[in-house]
């Protein structure tokens, strides 16, 4: 088994079929799939439905190239300088990309619903939002006590998608710093494809207690450094202002073919 | 870059430096805050409350520590220079969780647009049922504003498109503490916001000029205090706190 | 604020009161606040409500004090050689503790539905078990699907008392190894009680990886070198089984009284 | 110490060893195995099966590392020695959640009452709708059993009390796969559990007088080979295998 699941960035995007929901990981700019994502739009991956809390670039990048039919997130923005996330706001403005506007909690809480094997989990009730409207999200009577109680469906993606910082041949998947809903999304996908800056041959006791992805549910690795740019993959790689410029800058002039070419992987 | 609210009237300070200092005074009995995506004032707010009026404040932010007190501020509000120096870790999950049950403080939200009832849309302007302008998304605010014991809204812009008699789309209404603008400040009142104060450069007019809703009179926003202004150009050398105004 | 929260083992054990809900971390005889529940026994606490997946020592103990009326929990038992917790069982068989079984799982469920702050938790549904019947679990038609859905109530703790490696100043606690329900009770319960081997001044970043608990929540923390026994804390000290032998040995006497006054903390 | 079963053939092994073997024999094809509390044969079953027959089977327990390889078997089965050597981290909740989700495949139980439809007792003796005697709780059992897969029951003692034609109570039911006790191994059939074979030292008339249901005819179970006793006595050197017999 081991060794088997190390394989190219190609092979691995290979697996993600048209159709497919995809929980991408990390948060805006932070240890995300930027080119496992650059991968989906080479390969010319359409009627995606993305997963996300709060991202940005790979979010507007499959926007653009037509990859993405959905979004399901909390938030699509860079931040500060950049701004809104130009491609992926035209692309729901002139309809090619549905977005299934939640909040970042009600992401998490469909999450959970799948990663506890149950079809709906109970939330807070968002109060004066119209988010749940919007989305469909339907009340129970509350078994216990008084009223209705607000559910979130399962959310339950083919493939959890994470640029995480090591990994091992058996697929076990270390992060260090914040998790964001990495882990969670590994556990309510069916299956979790990694990119990982190192592969390691053994773990040390710290990256054992930091390895939350286990091997078993992982169908592909790839040995993938600066996997996460433009965006940063502490303490490998600060996010490069430059490169984002960069993208937004091809891809607001139409050469986003040209920018996939050269950025690679 | 738009023109800064108050730099014009040579105080030593503006609209930046007055809205950190008034959101930092309406952090000092607060126990826990907590700051999301692209906050950059509230982030500073928190850090000067910290240092001038409430060093036992716990905060709370994406990056996942507890209580940080990072080096420099980074230009990127989930960036790790924000846990640097935390005092224990805690999952944005498990900060929405803590507000679901109604631990949370207070909670920084801000809006593109924000109404007279404090509600906030990020989700999207609709003009006839149809999708005008896409917007970001309203992150946690649908969960946090409503279950935050109090959420400090804020807004960088103070003008008739954003303060608004009703909202477009309501991406999340709640538990009001304050509106802390360029301009003003409002509280909530019997009927909505209403003004708590004018900012020094601002008369009663432009405020009413630039706000969609009716505002009555307000005294002048008491000014930072010495003290306040240079902790806060010592907590933020590089002035990120202009970002949001550019 | 730093150091107010650092009290005496009795301070401590004097914020709980009579009647109390305590949700006990650890499991087994594994970083089990054991020195704490023995000095709820001294000071002759009643009426408590223990919370635990899996436990003995502590069970067997207050349920033989009378400081037990109920008992949450999955599985009470030792191991092998030890077999069952007799004083826990015959309280139960003579009618001084009423156990609440649950699957160890309908605990956590209900310590999730706590920590999340909604009134219940979906759970897979327990088929064939006699569990969900015992304990009034009811049922919510599926929002989204056919049929229905088990649920598991709320179950929120007054107090969650964990005894942990190390703690700091603020309330800050640090749990090396196994987490089990420790981390999760202490989101579910309203306040926490901290017992704790070691005091730091500071924390690596190893350790506030794990460090868990945040402090803002502890009420208390106790310096407590030994605070598991005769249980087990690792690194610092496996478990006993004389020591757990002499407990059994000295509570089948009747002796009760007389081991807690010789066995301190 | 009870008597063990088989001890007195002098046939080299005797019940615990059969039982392991037996065990280990049936994980040949699984990818995943759960083990929990007080499972002693279970814990050595696995070690067996991965070291001769499944080197890919992925062990969880509850230490909470996912696939370990500890250096020696601990009298607890919560001991930290059996996350030594593991590969990943992974809770106890979590592992429940991964049954819950379908994902488990093999799960070993034990009861106090095993019932001809496999389903077991862990959670009291009840006379007439009375308690009389109360046992340990069913642990994750109630979950795990009809979530997983497959469960693997084992009993290290087959009496009329212990396998029973109804339980007393059903703490849970589900998804059994086999049950292996010091005298059989029994597989679910249409009505019920039924004799897939019996140890080299019981008969069936022996088996039928300790088994409160009725059964049928079945070959003998195949004996250890010395292989999987040699490989057993290495990794069970201080014979934890006999702790459930004691």
């Amino acid at each position: 088994m081991a060794g088997k699941k190390l394989v190219s960035l190609d092979e691995a995007a290979s697996l993600v079929k048209d159709g497919d929901t995809l929980a991408l990981g990390g948060n805006l700019l932070y240890r995300i799939p930027a080119a496992f994502a650059r991968e989906l739009a080479r390969q010319g991956r359409r009627g995606l439905r993305l997963v996300k809390t709060a991202g940005n670039y790979e979010i507007d990048l499959l926007s653009r190239s037509g990859s993405a039919s959905s979004v399901v997130a909390g938030f699509v923005s860079f931040e500060a300088e950049f701004g809104l996330a130009p491609g992926f706001r035209r692309a729901v403005e002139e309809g090619r990309v549905s977005f299934e506007e939640n909040a970042c909690y009600t992401v998490i809480a469909g999450l959970r619903a799948a990663a506890y094997g149950v079809p709906f989990m109970p939330v807070a009730e968002l109060a004066g939002s119209r988010v749940p409207a919007d989305r469909g999200f339907r009340r129970v009577p509350n078994p216990y006590g008084e009223g209705e109680v607000l559910t979130v469906p399962a959310l339950i993606p083919d493939w959890a998608v994470l640029h995480v910082q090591k990994a091992d041949l058996r697929g076990n998947g270390v992060i260090h710093g914040p998790l964001f809903e990495d882990v969670l999304m590994a556990r309510a996908a069916r299956s979790v494809i990694l990119t990982a800056e190192e592969i390691l041959e053994e773990m040390d006791e710290g990256e054992l207690d930091r390895a939350l992805i286990p091997g078993f549910k992982v169908a592909a690795v790839v040995h993938l450094p600066g996997g996460g740019r433009p965006g940063a993959c502490p303490p490998y790689y600060e996010y490069s202002p430059v490169e984002v410029a960069e993208y937004l800058y091809a891809a607001e002039r139409g050469e986003l073919a040209a920018y996939l070419e050269k950025v690679r992987p | 870059m738009r023109k800064i609210p108050g730099a014009g009237a040579r105080l030593g300070y503006a609209a930046p430096e007055l809205m950190v200092v008034v959101m930092a005074r309406l952090l000092s009995d607060a126990t826990t805050v907590f700051t999301g995506v692209a906050s950059y004032l509230p982030v500073l707010a928190v850090l000067l409350a910290r240092r001038l009026y409430n060093p036992d404040l716990v905060w709370l932010n994406i990056p996942g520590r507890v209580n940080p007190a990072p080096s420099r501020i980074p230009r990127s509000t989930v960036h790790p220079a924000l846990a640097e120096g935390g005092e224990a870790s805690l999952t944005l999950a498990e900060i929405f969780d803590l507000s679901a049950r109604g631990e949370l403080d207070v909670a920084f939200l801000s809006g593109v647009q924000v109404d007279r009832t404090g509600a906030i849309n990020l989700s999207r302007i609709e003009e006839g049922g149809q999708l005008k302008v896409q917007l970001t998304g309203g992150a946690g605010s649908a969960l946090i504003y409503p279950t935050a014991r109090r959420t400090l809204l804020w807004r960088a812009k103070h003008d008739t498109r954003s303060l608004v008699e009703r909202v477009s789309v309501a991406t999340a209404a709640g538990n009001i503490y304050r509106l802390v603008t360029p301009l003003a400040l409002f509280r909530p009142g019997k009927e909505g916001l209403e003004l708590e104060s004018i900012h020094p450069w601002a008369s009663l007019e432009e405020v009413r000029a630039a706000t969609g809703f009716p505002v009555g009179e307000a005294p002048t926003t008491p000014p930072p205090r010495p003290e306040e202004l240079r902790v806060l150009r010592e907590i933020d050398p590089e002035k990120l706190r202009e970002i949001e105004f550019s």
